[in-house]
C-alpha cells in the first residue's frame, strides 16, 4: 500500500474514534457550517467563558468525509481550555500540520471546513472585544 | 462487437501509471479519454490546412471550409440530421443557455409553464431558471416514477394545464437511466408544446436519431465522446432555424452591416444575416473542434454505438452482481439493460469523497465523487453524494475486478 | 529581437506548399499558424493528463485542475490582472456578446447612450446594437480622425452627453491602427462610464497592460495568437466581478442547488455561485484550450511582445516603400509606427478577391480580401473591399519581396 | 504560371473586354442584385418582347470582382435572342462550364450572381404566365 496520501494513523485514528464527539445541553454557542458543494456539514457547540475569554468545553458534530471530521476531532482537543485569541491565531497551515503537512488540492476544503467554522464566531468576538474597549476610550 | 483490449493502445493515457499503479479510468461521464486518431486529426488541421474559415479567397481557407463544412455533415449523419440543421457551440453547457434564452423569448410569455425533471443536470435546470424569473414563467420540476425515469402522468398533467416547452435529459448523468424520448415527444408534440433533450450523456454511449425521437432541440458536446473539449453542437429542426433569432452576434454570421446615418442613433445599422446554420455561429468558428469531434464520430462509427452501449452493460452487469453485498447501496435500477455504462453507489457508513480519495490512491482508480452536477437528484437519492464509475469503450472486466478489491480495501482502512 | 528565420521550423505548415510554390501566409489577423509546442502541449495534456476539472478527486482531475489554474495564471500576468480577473471563454466574439449583455442588464436605462467607434470589427458592433435596442438606448458610431484612430473630440462630446459605456477597439483589424485606450480610458472615467476594449488585434501583436490602460473589460482571443481556437478571454476588473451576474449558467459554476418544494414554481431553486472567476464559466472549461494558449504565450513572452511588435513594423516599412507606385491604393497611415503589422491596399481598378485570388494561385500567397467583418470602415474607405496583408513573427523580408513580385505579376493579368 | 485557375483566356477576355456592357435607354426592365458579403454588384437593363416571349437586347454594368464581371458578359451573349424559357433552363452548371467546368467554392458566390440576378426576374415572368394561361380555362 501506497503511503503517500492523507490517512496517516492519527487522521483513521480520529475519523474512526473523533475526540469531543457529540452535543452540549445549554452551549454558549452553537456553529454550523456546511461545504456546500461536496455536502460537508460540521455543527459546534461551544461553552464559552466571557470574562477569561477561554473555550471552556467544546464538542462537534459531523456530516462529513473522513478528513473533515478528524480535523474537527484534532480542533477540539486543540482549542478546549484556550482562549480565543489563541483559536484565532491557528491557520490553515496548523490545519494541514494535522495531516503531515500537506494535503492534496481536492481535500483542502474539507479539511479546512472546521476551522474556518469555528473561526467565524470566535474572529467577530475578538473584534467585538476590540470595539468595547475601544469604546471605553 | 469489439474487444476492448484491441483499441487500448490507441488512447495512451491508459499507459500512465496512477500512485504507482495503471491508470484505471472510471469517470467518462465527466469527460473521455481521447484517441491517437482524434489528436492526429487536430495535429494535421494545424499543421497542413489552418486557416480561419469562411470569407477568405485562398487554398488554405478553402481547405479549412471544406474541412468545417464534412465535419458538419458527419455530425449531422451521426444523428440523422441535416447540415442545416447542426450549430456548433463550445459545449453542451453553452448549447442549453442558448436554447433556453431563444426559446424563452420567441416562445414564452408571462404564466407560462416550463417543465424539467429532477433527473437533470444543472446545466438543464439553471438556465431555465433564469429565463423563466426573466419571463416570470412558472418552472415545473417533474418527479422520476420509480424506474428513474420521468414520471409521464405529472409530465402530462402539466401538459394539460398548458405547459409551453419540456426539457428533459436523454439519460441521467447520475443513475445512467433512459428517459423515453420518443414517448415523450409524441405527447408533448400531442399538446404543442416544444421538446428539448440534453443528450450530453446519450449520444456519447447509445445510437440516437434526432429524427426518430423527434425534439425540436438537442444539445451535447464533444468532450464526452472522444472528441475534444471546448466542442459542442446544437442541433435545431429545420422549422425552428428559420423562426429564430441569433443569440450571439459578430463577424462570420453576417450577409451586410450597413450605417444608416453618420451619427447614427438607436438601430444604427441595417444588418442582413447569413443563412442557418451560419447564422447562429458568430465569431471565428472552432475549426479545429469541429475536426476533432469528426474523427471522434469515425472511431465510434467504426465500432458501432450499438456495440458501445453493449459494451458498456456488460460491465455493468458484471460490477451490479459484485456490489450485492451488505456494505453496499447502489442507487437506480439494478437491471444492465434499462441503464448505460453508469453506477452510483456508496459504501455505507463512508463518505463518497473518502472512497474516491482512497480508489485513486490506493488503486489509481479514477471515479468522481459528489453530487455529480446534479444536486436535487442526490438528495432525493437520500445523501449528499455517491460514487459515480461511469464505463467507456476502452473499459474491461480485469479494472473492474481491481475495482472490487480497492472497494475492499477501502472498506477495510475506513470502517 | 529575434530573426524569423531561426523560428520557422517549429511551424510545420510552413513547409506546405501552396499550388506548388512555399505557403507565403499572410493572413494573420484572421488566424495566427501555430508552433509545434503549442500542438505538443495539448497533446500531452489528453495523453497524460486529461480529465475534468473542479470537483473530481482522482489524481488526473486534480492535474488537469492543476493545468488550468496555472493556464489562468500565465494569462493574468501576461496583461497584467489577477487571476480572478481572468475568465476563459470560447473566442473575442463571446467574450464582447457577453459583455455587452451584462452591461446593458447592470448599467443600461432607456434612453442611455452607448459609444462604439466606425473602426469596429463587427463582432464589437452588433452585440451593442442588439443590447441597445433591446434596452431602448442609442447606439452611437464616433468617426476616426485623420489618423484612422478614434475621434477624440467627439467621444467627449457624447460623454459630456452622459454616454455610460463606451466599447472601442485596441487595434483595427483593417488598418492596424492603435488607438490611445490610456487615454480614453481616462477621459472616460473622469465621465464615470464603462470602457470596454476589443483586444482581438492588440494583445497578440504587442505588449498589453490592463492596469496601465486602466479599462474595464476587455476581450480577446488564443486563435490569433498562436493559441487553437475555441479559446478566448474575457478580462473583467474585480470591482465589476463582483458586481455582475453570471451569462451562462450550469455545472461547475454553482456551489449549492437546493429545491424550496417538490413541485416547484417559479424561482423553484436556492442557488448559490462559486467565487470568480468560477462563476462565470459555466459548463466543462476548455482545458484544451487554456493549456494551449499557455503555451503559446510562453513561446511569445520568450520573444518579447516588444520585440514581436519591432519586426512587424520593419515588414510594414518594407512593404509600404514597394506600396509606392502609381498602381496601389493604400489605406490608413503610411508610418509603420502607427500601426501593428497590417496594410490593406487595392490594386487601382482591380477587385480585391480577384487579388487575393491570383495571389494564392499564381504564387502560394495568402492574403484576406473583402471588408474583413468591419464593413462599415471598409465603406467609408471608400471601396467595397480591400486586400489585406497581416503579419507575424514567422514572416519574413524575403516573403515581402515574393509577394511583390506577385502584385505586379497579378497586375499584368488583370489590367 | 500555373494555370489550375479559373481565369482562362476566355474569361481574361470577357474581363477586358465586357461584351454588351453599358445602358439601355428604356428598358422594360432593370435588374440589380448584389453578394452583399462581398460587394459584387450587378445591374441588367432588358429589353423584352413580350409577345414573342423573347429577351430583345440586354446590356449589364457591374462594380465586381472579374469573375462576376465575365459570368455577366458570357452570360448576355448567351441569352440575347433567347426566349425567356431559354434563359431559366440555365443551371449552376452552365455557368460553370464558362469558366473550364469547376471554380473554386470561394468563387461560386460571384461566378453565380449574374444568373441568379437575371433569373430572379425571368422566372417571376415565366411563372405568371403560366398563372394567366391557368386563368383562361
Ligand atoms: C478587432 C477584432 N475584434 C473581434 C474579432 C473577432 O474574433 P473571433 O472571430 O476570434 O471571435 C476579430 C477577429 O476576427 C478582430 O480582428
Ligand atoms: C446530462 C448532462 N448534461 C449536461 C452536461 C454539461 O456538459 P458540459 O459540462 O460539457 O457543458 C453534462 C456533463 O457534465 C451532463 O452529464
Amino acid at each position: 500500500m501506497s503511503s503517500d496520501h492523507i490517512y496517516l494513523d492519527n487522521l483513521l485514528d480520529h475519523y474512526r474514534n473523533p475526540r469531543n464527539y457529540g452535543e452540549i445541553k445549554n452551549p454558549d454557542f452553537v456553529i454550523e457550517d456546511a461545504n456546500l458543494s461536496c455536502g460537508d456539514e460540521v455543527k459546534f457547540f461551544v461553552k464559552f467563558d466571557k470574562n477569561k475569554n477561554v473555550i471552556e468545553d467544546i464538542k462537534f458534530v459531523s456530516r462529513s468525509c473522513a478528513v473533515c471530521k478528524a480535523s474537527a476531532s484534532i480542533l477540539t482537543e486543540l482549542v478546549k481550555g484556550k482562549p480565543i485569541s489563541f483559536v484565532n491565531s491557528l491557520t490553515k497551515k496548523d490545519v494541514l500540520n494535522f495531516f503531515g503537512g500537506r494535503i492534496d488540492p481536492s481535500r483542502e476544503k474539507c479539511a479546512l471546513l472546521p476551522l474556518r467554522a469555528l473561526q467565524s464566531k470566535t474572529k467577530a468576538i475578538e473584534e467585538d472585544s476590540h470595539k468595547n474597549q475601544k469604546d471605553l476610550f | 462487437m469489439f474487444d476492448p483490449n484491441d483499441i487500448r493502445h490507441d488512447f495512451p493515457i491508459l499507459n500512465v501509471k496512477v500512485n504507482g499503479k495503471p491508470l484505471i479510468y472510471f469517470d467518462n461521464a465527466a469527460t473521455s479519454q481521447k484517441p491517437k486518431q482524434v489528436i492526429e486529426a487536430i495535429e494535421n488541421f494545424y499543421f497542413l490546412k489552418n486557416a480561419n474559415v469562411g470569407r477568405s479567397i485562398h487554398t488554405l481557407a478553402e481547405e479549412a471550409t471544406e474541412l468545417y463544412f464534412q465535419s458538419r455533415k458527419k455530425v449531422a449523419d451521426f444523428i440523422n440530421a441535416t447540415p442545416e440543421e447542426v450549430v456548433f457551440s463550445s459545449g453542451t453547457t453553452e448549447s442549453l443557455n442558448a436554447i433556453a434564452n431563444v426559446v424563452a423569448e420567441k416562445f414564452l410569455n408571462p404564466k407560462d409553464i416550463v417543465v424539467t425533471s429532477i433527473l437533470e443536470h444543472h446545466s438543464n435546470l439553471l438556465p431555465w431558471v433564469k429565463v423563466c424569473k426573466e419571463k416570470s414563467c412558472a418552472l415545473k420540476v417533474v418527479n422520476a416514477n420509480k424506474n428513474w425515469t420521468i414520471n409521464i402522468e405529472k409530465l402530462e398533467a402539466l401538459l394539460k394545464e398548458g405547459a409551453k416547452v419540456v426539457s428533459l435529459t436523454h439519460v441521467s448523468n447520475v443513475l445512467g437511466t433512459i428517459n423515453p424520448i420518443k414517448e415523450v415527444s409524441k405527447l408533448v408534440h400531442s399538446y404543442d408544446a416544444i421538446l428539448v433533450v440534453d443528450a450530453a450523456q446519450s449520444v456519447p454511449h447509445m445510437p440516437v436519431d434526432v429524427k426518430d425521437l423527434d425534439c425540436d432541440f438537442m444539445a451535447f458536446g464533444a468532450h464526452k465522446m472522444l472528441g475534444p473539449m471546448g466542442t459542442g453542437v446544437l442541433y435545431l429542426k429545420k422549422r425552428y432555424a428559420d423562426l429564430i433569432e441569433p443569440w450571439n452576434l459578430g463577424g462570420g454570421m453576417i450577409k451586410s452591416v450597413k450605417l444608416l446615418n453618420e451619427v447614427p442613433e438607436l438601430s444604427c445599422c441595417k444588418v442582413t444575416y447569413e443563412d442557418t446554420p451560419i447564422r447562429f455561429e458568430a465569431g471565428t468558428p472552432n475549426v479545429e473542434g469541429a475536426v476533432g469531434l469528426s474523427a471522434a464520430i469515425d472511431y465510434l462509427s467504426k465500432l458501432g454505438m450499438n456495440s458501445v452501449l453493449f459494451h458498456e452493460r456488460q460491465l455493468v452487469k458484471y460490477l451490479l452482481e459484485n456490489l450485492k453485498g451488505n456494505s453496499f447501496e447502489v442507487y437506480g435500477p439494478k437491471d444492465e439493460n434499462s441503464i448505460t455504462g453508469i453506477v452510483s453507489f456508496n459504501l455505507k457508513g463512508i463518505h463518497a469523497h473518502d472512497v474516491a480519495y482512497l480508489l485513486d490512491k490506493l488503486a489509481g482508480i479514477a471515479v468522481r465523487s459528489g453530487h455529480h452536477c446534479a444536486q436535487p437528484l442526490v438528495n432525493i437519492l437520500g445523501t449528499v453524494a455517491t460514487v459515480r464509475a461511469s464505463f467507456y469503450i476502452y473499459n474491461t472486466i480485469e479494472e473492474i475486478n481491481a475495482f472490487i478489491e480497492a472497494l475492499k480495501e477501502v472498506e477495510k482502512m475506513l470502517k
